[in-house]
């Protein structure tokens, strides 16, 4: 059996032809990784290919796309960063009849690391590696099993580390947004840190992922301040998930729960009053 | 980023007493001092209190303030402004400020009525007034928008009902476009033979109606035909229909009857004669069908599956035969649309109990029209399965499917009337025994119960129980029930049973609602926008519902409504051009990211995306104020005109602001 | 003890009216809840609830029409299903989720709104005050 | 052919030193990756981090020196702006001595920068007046 990064360099080589590009991660000077788009011209750099660490690679395409909207590309991705174009998809932020996913399941200490739930792709055709199956996340078991007095005051600590670098939101596959509503004085107030208690930033933050979250953890990665708030999205993407059986980046038609009318059972469910 | 900066306004406060009604509670007149000293800073340069605000005295005041303090925002402390907004906006309009820069807070029906403690009435009064001047200085004017009429209607559904409101329209001198799916209009009355409680004969009074439709100089029919498509708004719907070709040019038809006449294929009439009777290949429903071209069924037509008759081409005299025709799509443009689709009946196979398509001799009410109809299959002769026998005996069957909540727990409204009229041409028409079997009797309508009372008289057997199974026995049926009125069992043995079922919506009635944007019911019935006061209105403007499809009921009562349809058509048609609810949402295209979200979140479907700009847009025409789609906008593009989030927002701060200052003062 | 103070936001058609229908028939609640009228609770946005609790509110209560009953057709139904994601995303950060309450107030229903009213300003009163836990 | 590539380059705003990737497509700044295997900064970056990119095309941006003649600031030339500058620091270090002048040097300074300046204190004006705005 042929390791992952030479399956994965065959299988770019394979793909290329045929696309403007193949977004991937790159080593690049000094061993320091980066999303990199291999060329045709240039596919001399997939000596270069790389695999760990986990980069925001949709975050790239999301940029490219915006300059040229209709490119034909390729690109490798994990299956949270599947999910996340297949939700970027559902919000019109790109077609997917120009992207060719190269799926990349990941590994046992891979999955660990980020304490995922799905760390296999379900839509790519072209896949390389084994499916593994997902693995438990103790960090969110153990922050959900806290007391109310304890939550409140350990996300109060959380929180007050947050120097607002706003990079949570930069870094996130599913913010497209041109205006963000966090840089609105209306709901987030500026100048101060650390930020008042409740934190609206966070908290606002958290309600506009719902069912949009696709737990790839990049947000809790870039954090200067190491605050878990992908514990936060993971919680509520599974009360939306038993409560409005939606899951973001499973199906590619399915749209968001709270967009439409209460289906058969979903009241009942929501613990709303009778 | 957004920076928000207070706008500079000259707001004035007017508090009002009621009378005591408010006076008495709450210290008026310590709420306008305080309000004058305050909220100065929040913008306030005149604060009142006066008896009646609402009197022409109250506003006058509010007028002359306006004029001679250049006040730019006003806010009245009164009653609900479901009461007296519109009154104290037509003030401020009178006197130059836009309405929609006038607002009114509720210290009656929410404060001085409900609070106890005068002290604590005050303060809330005060918090209240703070959060209405919070909110007015950030209220914009807003302009009502109107939109042009297109005096054209779309009726879709030719039975009684669309036949009653396409006449009534198009007598007013209004054009309009009656679209049936059935080769002929005339819908279900037009399978029957007498209505209760009259008793008079259904074609009778049926066909003259159907012949004013079919030959009327403003009516467009459109039979064999379907709505795919609508778009628009009211005033200006634009509705795609297929009309199914019928492979007869009906310019050179003449409706003699030689195709059918000829035709070698003969065919069973599941639609019309209830599966009854026969037809051929090519056909008009009934003799009196309107209009009176026939259609040629293209799946039974020895033609088209095998490629050879074309029998009634050689005999037409006409040349109208045209088997190469095509379907034909029509765009029309309408400013009003009426639904008469009608209704579906309970299909009374779902009981197998009951044995109807088990048992020969188990009918259905439809099966039963059809046959005591001269003109039906039997030529109206009450007779069993086999054609000729007589029954001696007829068991008829109430609620069959409805009032049943295995099945639909509604009434269907029409089958005890229908059932006592089944009852009386039995007895007519054989002199045989007659068993009505019914859970309750419902006779609410004139001369209804006196019809009931009649045939009591005519010696009919009532027998108050839910029949619980049907079985074959004694040489005939055996009907099985409990008689609840004396507490036992009773085995009737009968010859024929009737089973009178219930009705229930068209089996494609959801797709029809979302296609005109309308809602259905649990039980899919349309939804009228208020059942007691807006009965044929819906919730999306222009579109209407009657008859039928709206819920069961009997003829007058559908007659009624197609009439009442028509009449709020007119209405809307005579006014020209309509208001709009100013009040809309709107999108601002620079931060909108075309996520499409909104257009998911729409109740009314009103938000288009343009698809060559990538953003949304919000039809006006379309839009109903209600905001959810700015609940669901993420960069919050989308504004919902006077509730914006900053006013809410400065409305919410109005009011916390007095109640924490309460809250500090009660500390020292 | 202290007076807890409370924002309600009320749809226009049902509940603002059921709150009439309340003041109508002199019934009595406490005076600690201060009503904003909106056109439809589907209206309501969780920013605006979020911010209500950032300015200092001890409570939020959000009442609608019924569910089947909205004069927006659904536009309750998207408060039924963007609410409880709120109150559940309140409980994880460890704010007291009975703080936000909804539910669904008829135009007839005046003695159910004053029921709803006073309970809730129970149940908030039982707490702390807001700000003093976020301290 | 699209042309994307990312520059990695160091934070010019403080000392931390943190890495990042400077995105460049079709030759133009678009963007900021924070570098997430860089031992400083660890794939994280402040606000101003995140945002080094916005400065660099924007309209505001100071392209040449401004020399402020009858109060007014107006365009001028390096040459213009430095000799400007060393006959002011002339007349002053002449009429006052050399301690009448210190020097604040910046955290946005690479270490090169920073020793040129001391020795510039030292042995072009003479003074110890040296400072720095990371000196804590």
């Amino acid at each position: 059996m042929t390791d992952r990064l030479t399956t994965l360099r065959k299988t770019i080589e394979n793909v290329l032809p045929n696309v403007e590009g193949v977004l991937a991660l790159r080593i690049g000077p000094g061993g320091i990784t980066a999303p990199h788009l291999f060329s045709k011209e240039h596919s001399e750099e997939l000596d270069k290919l790389a695999l760990w660490p986990k980069e925001p690679v949709p975050d790239t395409l999301k940029i490219i796309l915006r300059a040229h909207p209709d490119a034909k590309l390729a690109i490798v991705c994990r299956g949270c960063e599947e999910r996340g174009i297949v939700e970027m998809f559902k919000h019109s932020q790109l077609n997917l009849d120009n992207l060719t996913l190269i799926g990349l399941q990941c590994e046992q200490d891979e999955a660990e690391f980020c304490r995922c739930a799905k760390p296999f792709t379900v839509h790519s055709k072209l896949t390389v590696g084994e499916p593994i199956e997902g693995v438990p996340d103790p960090l969110t078991a153990k922050i959900e099993a806290m007391s109310q007095p304890e939550k409140q005051a350990f996300w109060k600590q959380e929180f007050e580390h947050c120097i607002k670098c706003y990079g949570c939101r930069n870094i996130c596959p599913q913010c497209f947004c041109n205006i963000c509503a966090l840089e609105d004085e209306t709901w987030v107030e500026t100048g101060r840190l650390p930020m008042p208690n409740p934190s609206m930033y966070h908290m606002v933050r958290a309600m506009h992922m719902t069912a949009k979250c696709v737990a790839c953890r990049e947000c809790e990665e870039t954090c200067p301040a190491d605050i878990p708030m992908a514990v936060h999205f993971r919680l509520i993407a599974r009360d939306v998930r038993e409560m409005f059986n939606y899951e973001p980046g499973a199906s590619m038609d399915q749209k968001p729960p709270q967009l439409l009318v209460l289906e058969e059972g979903e009241y009942e469910r929501s613990g709303l009053p009778h | 980023m957004k920076s928000k900066k207070k706008p500079q306004e000259r707001v004035g406060v007017y508090i009002c007493h009621c009378g005591s009604n408010i006076a008495g509670v709450v210290n008026v007149e310590d709420v306008s001092t305080w309000a004058g000293k305050e909220l100065e800073k929040e913008g306030v340069v005149v604060a009142r209190d006066y008896k009646f605000m609402c009197s022409s005295l109250g506003q006058e005041l509010i007028e002359k303030d306006i004029k001679e303090q250049g006040l730019t925002r006003v806010v009245v402390a009164a009653c609900s402004p479901h009461l007296h907004e519109p009154t104290f906006r037509n003030a401020c309009s009178r006197a130059g400020v836009n309405p929609y820069l006038f607002e009114m807070t509720n210290i009656r029906e929410q404060d001085s009525w409900v609070t106890t403690d005068k002290l604590e009435a005050t303060k809330k009064a005060k918090s209240l007034v703070s959060a209405a001047v919070g909110r007015v200085v950030y209220q914009k004017p807003l302009e009502s928008l109107f939109v042009p009429i297109d005096p054209n209607v779309l009726v879709v559904g030719g039975g009684v009902t669309g036949i009653q409101a396409a006449l009534e329209i198009a007598n007013s001198g209004q054009h309009v476009y009656l679209v049936e799916r059935e080769p002929s209009i005339g819908g279900h009355m037009a399978q029957f033979d007498k209505t209760f409680p009259t008793l008079d004969c259904s074609a009778c009074i049926l066909t003259p109606k159907m012949f004013d439709a079919g030959n009327h100089k403003n009516i467009t029919m459109l039979t064999w035909s379907e709505v795919e498509k609508v778009e628009g708004y009211i005033g200006n719907f634009t509705v795609t229909i297929r009309k199914r070709a019928r492979f007869i040019e009906e310019s050179l038809c003449t409706g003699c009857g030689v195709c059918w006449e000829k035709c070698p294929k003969k065919v069973v009439d599941d639609v019309f004669e209830a599966g009854l009777g026969y037809r051929k290949a090519v056909y008009t429903p009934f003799p009196q069908a309107v209009p009176k071209y026939p259609v040629i069924d293209h799946e039974n037509c020895t033609y088209f599956q095998k490629g050879t008759c074309k029998a009634c081409e050689k005999f037409c005299p006409t040349g109208a035969i045209k088997f190469d025709q095509q379907d034909e799509i029509l765009t029309v443009k309408v400013g009003n649309i009426i639904l008469a689709t009608g209704y579906d009946l309970f299909d009374a196979r779902k009981i197998p109990n009951y044995g109807y398509g088990r048992l020969p001799n188990v009918f259905t009410s439809l099966e039963f029209e059809r046959m005591t109809n001269a003109a039906g299959p039997t030529m109206g002769k009450v007779v069993l399965r086999d054609g000729v026998t007589q029954p001696k005996s007829v068991a008829v069957i109430h609620c069959v499917g409805s009032r049943d909540k295995n099945y639909h727990n509604y009434c269907s409204s029409i089958c005890c009337m229908q059932s006592l009229k089944f009852a009386h041409l039995v007895k007519e028409k054989t002199g045989g025994d007659v068993y009505q079997f019914y859970i309750d009797m419902r006779t609410p309508g004139k001369s209804y119960d006196e019809f009931y009372q009649k045939i009591i008289h005519e010696g009919v057997n009532m027998i108050r129980g839910k029949v619980a199974e049907i079985i074959e026995g004694e040489g005939g049926l055996i009907v099985q029930a409990e008689d609840t009125l004396v507490g036992k069992q009773r085995r009737i043995p009968v010859d024929m049973v009737i089973l009178s079922a219930g009705l229930e919506s068209r089996a494609d009635a959801k797709e029809v609602a979302q296609k005109f944007g309308i809602s259905c019911s649990a039980d899919d019935w349309f939804i009228e926008r208020h059942p007691k006061l807006d009965p044929v209105a819906t919730m999306t403007d222009g579109v209407f519902v009657a008859g039928a499809c709206q819920g069961p009921k009997d003829i007058p009562a559908s007659v009624a409504q197609g009439a009442a349809a028509a009449a709020r058509v007119l209405s809307i048609i005579g006014q020209g051009e309509i208001e709009i609810e100013a009040a809309t949402a709107m999108v601002d295209e620079i931060t909108c990211v075309g996520c499409k979200q909104c257009v998911a979140s729409c109740p009314y479907q009103a938000i288009q995306f343009l698809e060559e700009k990538g953003k949304a847009y919000v039809q006006e025409a379309l839009c109903k104020g209600c905001g959810t789609c700015v609940g669901t906008c993420l960069p919050k593009s989308i504004t919902l005109k006077h509730f914006t989030d900053e006013q809410i927002v400065a409305e919410m701060i109005g009011a916390m602001r007095v109640m924490k200052s309460f809250e500090m003062t009660e500390v020292a | 003890m202290y007076e807890p103070k409370i924002i309600g936001f009320l749809c226009n058609w049902c509940s603002y009216r059921g709150a009439d229908t309340a003041g109508m028939a002199r019934m009595k609640y406490p005076p600690n809840v201060k009503i904003i009228r909106v056109p439809c609770s589907g209206r309501i946005s969780p920013e605006l609830v979020l911010r209500s609790f950032r300015e200092g509110a001890d409570g939020v209560i959000l009442l609608g029409c019924h569910i089947g009953d909205c004069h927006y057709a659904t536009g309750n139904h998207r408060t039924a299903k963007r609410m409880p994601v709120l109150k559940k995303l309140m409980e994880y950060t460890g704010i007291e989720p009975e703080r936000l309450y909804i539910n669904w107030v008829s135009a007839a229903e005046g003695e159910k709104f004053t029921t709803v009213i006073k309970e809730f300003t129970e149940t908030i009163s039982a707490l702390p005050p807001f700000v003093e836990t976020m301290k | 052919m699209i042309d994307y590539k990312n520059v990695l380059t160091t934070c010019p705003y403080c000392g931390t030193g943190c890495a990042l990737h400077l995105q460049v497509l079709d030759e133009k700044l678009v963007g900021v990756l924070p570098a997430k295997n860089h031992v400083v900064s660890e794939g994280g970056l402040c606000i101003k981090g995140w945002n080094v990119h916005a400065f660099v095309n924007h309209p505001d941006r100071l392209t040449t020196p401004l020399i402020r003649k009858n109060g007014k600031l107006e365009e001028a030339t390096w040459d213009e702006a430095l000799t400007l500058i060393a006959d002011k620091f002339g007349e002053v270090k002449t009429a006052s001595g050399p301690d009448s002048v210190a020097i604040l040097t910046s955290a946005k300074c690479t270490n090169e920068e920073n020793y040129l300046l001391q020795k510039f204190a030292r042995a072009v004006i003479g003074t110890n007046n040296v400072d720095h705005c990371a000196r804590l």
